[in-house]
């Protein structure tokens, strides 16, 4: 390739590219280029840009109603400025989203050509509109047959969609874009997620077999081996920044996981006290100064839960009362599954127990009944009552499964007793630094730092004894981060109130948690002191197989013994 | 602070509003009096109120628009007709009933001279279990089609209307005021309170200033309890529970709070209140009507409850009071009125134009968290 | 067990139909010819409107209870018509030629309302109905004949504007069920047929073994014949395959580039056209418009009638209508006499059909909203990946 | 850009032209189609007296008599039709028999004949249509 890199305008240049979102930079000083025929992989963490950048060389239309984006493109050496995604097709960049974008109930050639169907022509098509043309089906099934074949697979083009295993679908998204005459750059967001190992190599081979037609593919993956096996260089994304464009020759698997992670014991922390010491009860259990016996909050055993996207499979954990309790892992791979399923917010099986008392699952209320309190990941949708004012979101939850807030007999005649509930609603506000014009506010208008903090107060409302926080800093901004995160820390110093946070941000759970455990495809891959190195998360996070179990760490035997049947 | 009121009025309760105050208005120009066209306002406001009243908890817990309003309203049909076959019984009972326990305040002219109100009361406490338990399934039945609740209570409303009108025919009512006389059997398609409880509500407490002026205090004091009634329930904790489900189901469920089972509460409060809702209509109004007479009866109440500013999932006693004083009162104002001027019945057309438009209108209104 | 469901949900309906006629058939009475030339009758009056409601069920739009725009179109074009005292087939033909630009507006209205009502298309397009049905009283009770010219006063009511109740289409009537006139009869019959008329007036058609006569509406059913190949074809049209992509995922259609409000409403205006021609062709075939009421039962009956051809809210086809078109209407000719035979009281078969026709949509509406919620769930457990095994495992 | 908009020009003015074949249809099948009454006069006028009797028949049609100050109706479809008079004479004899074919105009619906004018071969015999 080196000789082509010398000669020829690379298909594709990047230079100084970036973004901001309101304020909050998500992308920053990326250039790279691209030559026909080349492949290349692009990894980082979730939130490292990498979607922020398939938007932007997308035309997504979210990047132009934002503000657009800093730097320049080229294409062929010429300015590109896409608005749409369709100047972008039109430019010759075909791409495969994580998510399906099939119709079921079509055939294979149908969705190949979906919305480019060869046609026959006709005088009604000539004076009305060639929508009206009846379609060329005998055409249109050899394009696909041609489309199917490059990929080297051999999938019957009448079979509908609805009844394809998984991989094919993935085939299927594939062969459209190939099928666009221009296609010249693919960009492939994670096309082997879904698919079985030998799936995965045939679709490798088929894009090797495509780039030596001359098509550039951008390859988006998790799965370090095959970036490693596939690509020929690779860029690591981190915090929106580029940190290394490499050939894939010259780096391991595990400095890519390093890189990736990156901030590793190097950076400093961000500012939050971390307390080593013994105020943290669960951190160090052996250098606390009255060795006591470890009680456990909850013991997970076996536990799955069906929530979609975040599938979990067999997670067994011991959670040690009064600890932070960190859950880490790529999006996808099921971390947000363990609360949710715990919660009893969608189906779920296995064991959980609560004190050494059998939880019963799949009831919210008997969860909430057992003092268990939930911040959920979707603020909009399941955290909080939009419509209604602050105070009905603080206190709702309490009053329905403690009968606090309310006036009058109960079981027989219960009316809402709002001036206790605007009361603890003013508590939490000053407490949490809420800003809002009152306690009846509706809460869809506040902003999404201080929905957060009222999702806290909600829980708080509750007075848990275990709380389950999912993604507590998803979206917000710093400040607000920083006072949601100390909030929990000083709530479980004050309280002894044990915290499972899970998040996709590995240095935030590092900086609050005592353990933090890393799940990959539905299992725990393991759980380590959140003193560790960086870089061991990292692989962890990867999915490499951990070198030393050992460093599977669990203080207790029984943990230790789940951990290593998971792993 | 203009602004303000019509950001929160909402333009098309202004506009509405502003016609019907200039019908006033232009009243007395074109010889119709006002204070008949207020009185005639207030009857029908009091009529309809309590119907309009059982849009409340089911669009409040988020099963829409309760176009399935006719099963109650039969339910309240059931009620008033049973009332009327077994009136004599039921006098007699409550006679046994006042001999035996020997009530002070209670006596044998006590419970003669009050008859109509036994009927009335009667009818009322038929009606609800009925309601109760048609309400019940229909709950059972909307809670499975999440997401279709308006049309298919639609029809499930033409449906139980059609299905009546075949009971009416068969059911073996007997009392010579009801049946068709020359088949002696089958439920006429109007039959008259007139007798039993005819204006019960109404006249009990009424001001009648002059020839013109009439309120009927005692309905619309019932109008009122009934108000207060759900208002308080709405603010109880299953109330609250009612409103989180409405609002965010999975906020709702989340918080260990069952959303089917507040669901069917709901839809059976709606239907108790629209079976209430028909018997006073009736006895204002002097007839049941039965057969097709409850089919189109929903949408008035709709259309009542949206006028008022509510939404397809929110609404308030306010929007209930409001909605059905505006509505009821353009029903009223604008054949008078209108007529008079044009010399011609546009309130027909006017009817259709403006309940119709105000159901599209909160049908395509967005809703905000694109839920 | 899943799979039994589905096909007994799938058929039902028609199923329990052929069965109320079985039953009811002899019941009324009624001899063979009389029920066969009813039907015949009706078919040739109905499918057309039926056959209106597929193109928005293929475009995912559910039932277009908003077909009663078209109607209202088509009475206006013919009340223009028999104003101008245009007959005959010329007479018919201008009917749909002046309904179809009032039929497009509507249309273009309607679907674009439809658009901003997504996912509650049903109740919306309903509700439009009744709307636009104020907003027609409006135009024929008043407006015509005071702003628009009505030069006919037989048409207009006493009071000198404003069309009356029942405006009598004597000039198209029947015009094109008897363009070509056929008659079906015993051999007997039809040679009296032949020797009274004329061999070149009628059609004359015999078979043995067969006493009676039938009329047949054959112009009717050639114009039906020929709106079948018109929606075989649709379907085999790049606009037919966009519909069909946005009835199946309007996200996934969007994104490949298809305009979908656009196509959405394309999908009305063709339903909304077609039905003001089929709302020409059932009055011709009646003779009489009904001003104020013709139209208000069309979107029911026909809808009813789709969905007793074993139709659902999502899936219809061209047998579906005409299934549904035979049993509904066997069903409607049969049910009085037969309740007045069973019970001695045609009120109740004349109810027992009105029950039939809304009870059959609510069955339909809720199967539909019922398949999908458990439709939904189960794509909600597709999603699941391999926890099943894990379960079962356990 | 040119040659696209010279196109997209050339797309409308065709759409346009079908739109207007379309519309000239709607008025040829109003001309075709439309019901015309004609009303049969056989009275005196300024210019000539009533016939005794006269047999009509317009197309071909049923013939119908009209004795002296009789008037009848008949209803044609389309702008063109034939009339046919058979005058008798007092004797009961046909005396003299007329032909004529008649054109109407579209946009007025019903016109008169005035047979004594007809049957004279005047000119005028179309009058206004009683009202």
């Amino acid at each position: 390739m080196s000789d082509i890199n010398t000669k020829t305008t690379p298909l594709l240049r990047l230079e100084h590219v970036g973004k901001e979102y309101y304020g909050n930079r998500v992308l920053s000083d990326i250039s790279f280029s691209l030559m026909p025929g080349e492949i290349l992989g692009l990894v980082g963490e979730n939130g490292a840009g990498k979607s922020t950048l398939l938007n932007i060389l997308f035309g997504m239309p979210v990047i132009s109603s934002t503000g657009g984006y800093e730097g320049d493109i080229y294409i062929d050496g010429k300015v590109a400025n896409f608005t749409t995604p369709n100047q972008a097709l039109a430019a010759g960049i075909g791409m495969v989203h994580q998510e399906f974008s099939l119709i079921p109930g079509f055939t294979a050639t149908e969705n190949i050509l979906l919305n480019r169907e060869v046609l026959n022509g006709s005088v009604l098509s000539y004076v009305f509109s060639p929508r009206v043309s009846t379609l060329n089906r005998d055409a249109m099934n050899q394009r696909a047959i041609r489309a199917i074949n490059t990929l080297g697979v051999s999938i019957n083009p009448d079979m509908t969609v609805s009844e394809m295993p998984v991989g094919y679908k993935q085939f299927i998204e594939i062969a459209r874009e190939i099928d666009r005459k221009n296609t010249r750059l693919l960009f492939l967001d994670e096309p082997t997620a879904v698919l079985t190992e030998s799936e995965a190599e045939i679709l490798l081979a088929a894009l090797k077999k495509l780039a030596r037609k001359g098509i550039a593919i951008v390859f988006i993956s998790h799965r370090l081996n095959e970036i490693k096996d596939l690509c020929e260089r690779i860029i690591i994304l981190r915090d929106g920044k580029l940190i290394t464009d490499v050939q894939s020759q010259d780096i391991s698997t595990r400095e890519i996981a390093s890189l990736m992670v990156g901030r590793g014991i190097e950076r400093p922390r961000i500012s939050l006290e971390k307390s080593t010491d013994s105020t943290n009860p669960g951190a160090n259990p052996q250098q606390q100064g009255k060795p006591k016996k470890i009680k456990l909050a909850l013991r997970i055993e076996h536990l799955w839960v069906d929530m979609p996207g975040e599938t979990v499979r067999d997670v067994s954990l011991d959670i040690r009362k009064g600890e932070i309790f960190g859950i880490g892992g790529l999006a996808g791979h099921g971390k947000l599954g363990i609360p949710n399923g715990i919660m009893g917010l969608y189906p779920a099986g296995g064991n959980v127990r609560l004190f050494g008392k059998k939880l019963k699952l799949n009831r919210p209320r008997s969860a909430l009944n057992r003092k268990m309190a939930f911040v959920s990941e979707d603020r909009r949708s399941v955290g909080l009552l939009l419509d209604e004012a602050l105070f009905w979101n603080v206190t709702f939850t309490a009053m329905q499964v403690q009968g606090r807030f309310l006036l009058g007999i109960p079981g027989i005649f219960q009316i809402r007793n709002e001036l206790a509930m605007r009361k603890e609603t003013r508590k939490f506000i000053e407490a949490l630094d809420i800003k809002c014009t009152g306690t009846g506010q509706k809460a869809g208008e506040l902003s999404g730092g201080n929905q957060q903090k009222l999702c806290l107060a909600k829980a708080f409302a509750l007075r848990p004894e275990i709380l389950l926080v999912c993604e507590p800093t998803r979206g917000i901004d710093i400040g607000a981060k920083t006072i949601v995160l100390n909030t929990l820390k000083e709530y479980n110093r004050e309280h002894g109130t044990t915290i499972i946070i899970t998040s996709s941000e590995l240095e935030e759970l590092r900086s609050v948690c005592d353990r933090v455990a890393i799940v990959g495809d539905g299992k725990i891959a393991g759980v380590l002191p959140a003193t560790s190195p960086a870089e061991d998360f990292g692989m962890l996070m990867m999915g490499q197989k951990f070198l030393d179990p050992e460093t599977v760490y669990g203080a207790l035997p029984s943990e230790n013994a789940n951990a290593n049947a998971n792993s | 602070m203009i602004k303000n009121f019509i950001a929160k009025a909402g333009w098309p309760r202004i506009i509405i509003g502003l016609f019907l105050l200039s019908l006033f208005i232009a009243a007395p120009f074109v010889g119709v009096r006002v204070d008949t066209s207020l009185s005639n306002t207030l009857v029908r406001f009091g009529m309809n109120g309590v119907m309009v009243l059982a849009m409340i908890p089911m669009v409040q817990a988020g099963c829409g628009l309760n176009f399935g309003l006719p099963l109650g309203i039969i339910a309240g049909l059931l009620g008033a007709t049973l009332s009327i076959e077994f009136n004599d019984k039921i006098l007699a009972l409550v006679l046994e009933c006042v001999a035996k326990y020997n009530l002070a305040f209670m006596n044998e002219q006590f419970v003669i001279a009050h008859r109509e109100a036994i009927g009335f009361a009667s009818a009322m406490i038929i009606a609800v279990p009925i309601a109760a338990i048609l309400g019940w399934f229909y709950g059972k039945l909307l809670n499975r089609v999440k997401g279709d609740e308006m049309m298919i209570a639609t029809y499930v409303g033409f449906s139980s209307v059609s299905f009546m009108c075949i009971a009416w025919l068969l059911l073996p009512y007997k009392h010579p005021t009801m049946v068709w006389g020359y088949a002696g059997q089958g439920l006429r398609t109007t039959i008259s309170v007139e007798g039993y409880w005819l204006h019960v509500l109404s006249d009990s407490l009424a001001i009648n200033l002059n020839e013109h002026l009439y309120i009927p205090t005692g309905m619309l004091i019932f109008f009122a309890v009934m108000a207060i009634l759900v208002w308080i329930f709405m603010k109880t904790k299953t109330g609250t529970a009612i409103t989180a489900v409405g609002s965010n189901p999975d906020f709702a469920r989340a918080s260990g709070v069952n959303v089917d089972k507040m669901r069917t509460i709901s839809v059976v409060l709606s239907t108790v209140l629209g079976a209430i809702g028909i018997i006073v209509y009736e006895q204002s109004f002097g007839f049941i009507q039965l057969y097709m007479g409850p089919f189109y009866m929903a949408l008035p109440a709709v259309a009542s409850v949206l006028l008022g500013g509510a939404s397809v999932n929110k609404a308030g006693i306010v929007n209930v009071i409001v909605g059905t004083f505006l509505f009821q009162g353009i029903l009223t104002m604008t054949p008078s009125v209108i007529n008079s001027v044009l010399q011609t019945d546009m309130s027909e057309v006017i009817r259709l134009i403006v309940s119709n438009g105000m159901i599209l209108y909160a049908l395509t209104r967005r809703v905000r968290n694109g839920r | 067990m899943r799979k039994l469901f589905d096909i007994i949900a799938g058929n039902a309906v028609p199923a329990i139909f052929i069965i109320i006629s079985a039953f009811a058939i002899p019941l009324s009475g009624y001899s063979a010819s009389y029920l066969i030339q009813e039907l015949l009758t009706r078919i040739g009056r109905n499918s057309f409107l039926i056959l209106s409601l597929l193109i928005p069920i293929m475009a995912g739009m559910g039932l277009n209870f908003g077909m009663v725009l078209g109607a209202m179109a088509g009475q206006i074009g013919l009340l223009f018509v028999s104003d101008w005292g245009v007959v005959g087939i010329p007479g018919m033909v201008l009917a749909m030629l002046l309904g179809t630009p009032i039929a497009i507006i509507l249309g273009i209205f309607c679907g674009n309302i439809l658009n901003r009502a997504k996912g509650r298309e049903m109740v919306t397009s309903y509700i439009l109905g009744f709307f636009i049905n104020g907003v027609y009283q409006l135009f024929v009770l008043y407006l015509m004949g005071w702003v628009i010219p009505v030069t006919n006063p037989s048409l207009l009511l006493s009071r000198g504007y404003g069309v009356r109740n029942a405006v009598s289409l004597l000039g198209i009537r029947g015009v094109l069920d008897n363009l070509i006139p056929t008659i079906v009869a015993g051999a007997d019959r039809a040679k009296n047929f032949i020797n009274m008329q004329g061999s070149g007036t009628f059609m004359a058609l015999q078979i043995p073994c067969f006493d009676g006569e039938v009329r047949i509406p054959l112009a009717t059913f050639l114009l039906i014949a020929l709106f079948c190949v018109f929606i075989i074809w649709f379907r085999k049209t790049k606009l037919g395959q966009d519909m069909r992509a946005i009835g199946q995922d309007q996200s996934v259609a969007d994104s490949a580039g298809i305009a979908v409000n656009r196509t959405r409403v394309i999908a009305i205006v063709i339903s909304t056209v077609l039905a003001c021609i089929g709302q020409v062709i059932y009055l011709q075939n009646m003779g009489t418009l009904n001003t104020y009421n013709s139209h208000d039962q069309t979107g029911m009956f026909s809808i009813a009638a789709l969905l007793i051809g074993g139709a659902s809210v999502s899936k219809a086809s061209i047998t579906n209508v005409f299934v549904g078109v035979i049993l509904f209407h066997l069903m409607f000719i049969v049910a009085p006499v037969a309740g007045k035979n069973l019970i001695g009281d045609a009120q109740i078969g004349e109810y027992f059909r009105v029950f039939v026709s809304y009870g059959i949509i609510a069955i339909a509406l809720v199967l539909h909203a019922w398949k999908r919620n458990r439709e939904a769930e189960a794509s909600r457990r597709s999603l699941r990946g391999n926890s099943n095994a894990n379960r079962e495992g356990e | 850009m040119f040659v696209r908009f010279v196109k997209f020009l050339i797309r409308w003015i065709e759409r346009l032209v079908l739109l207007a074949a379309l519309i000239l249809l709607g008025a040829w099948l109003f001309y075709i189609g439309r019901e015309h009454q004609i009303f049969l006069d056989n009275r005196t006028n300024e210019d000539f007296r009533a016939l005794s009797q006269v047999n009509v028949s317009i197309n071909g049609g049923e013939v119908s008599e009209l004795t002296s100050r009789e008037r009848d109706v008949k209803k044609i479809v389309g702008p063109k039709f034939t009339i046919k008079a058979e005058i008798f004479d007092e004797r009961g004899e046909i005396a003299k028999t007329v032909e004529r074919e008649i054109k109407l105009c579209p946009l007025s619906k019903d016109i008169m004949i005035n047979l004594p004018t007809l049957a004279a071969e005047s000119e005028n015999f179309i009058l206004a249509a009683p009202r």
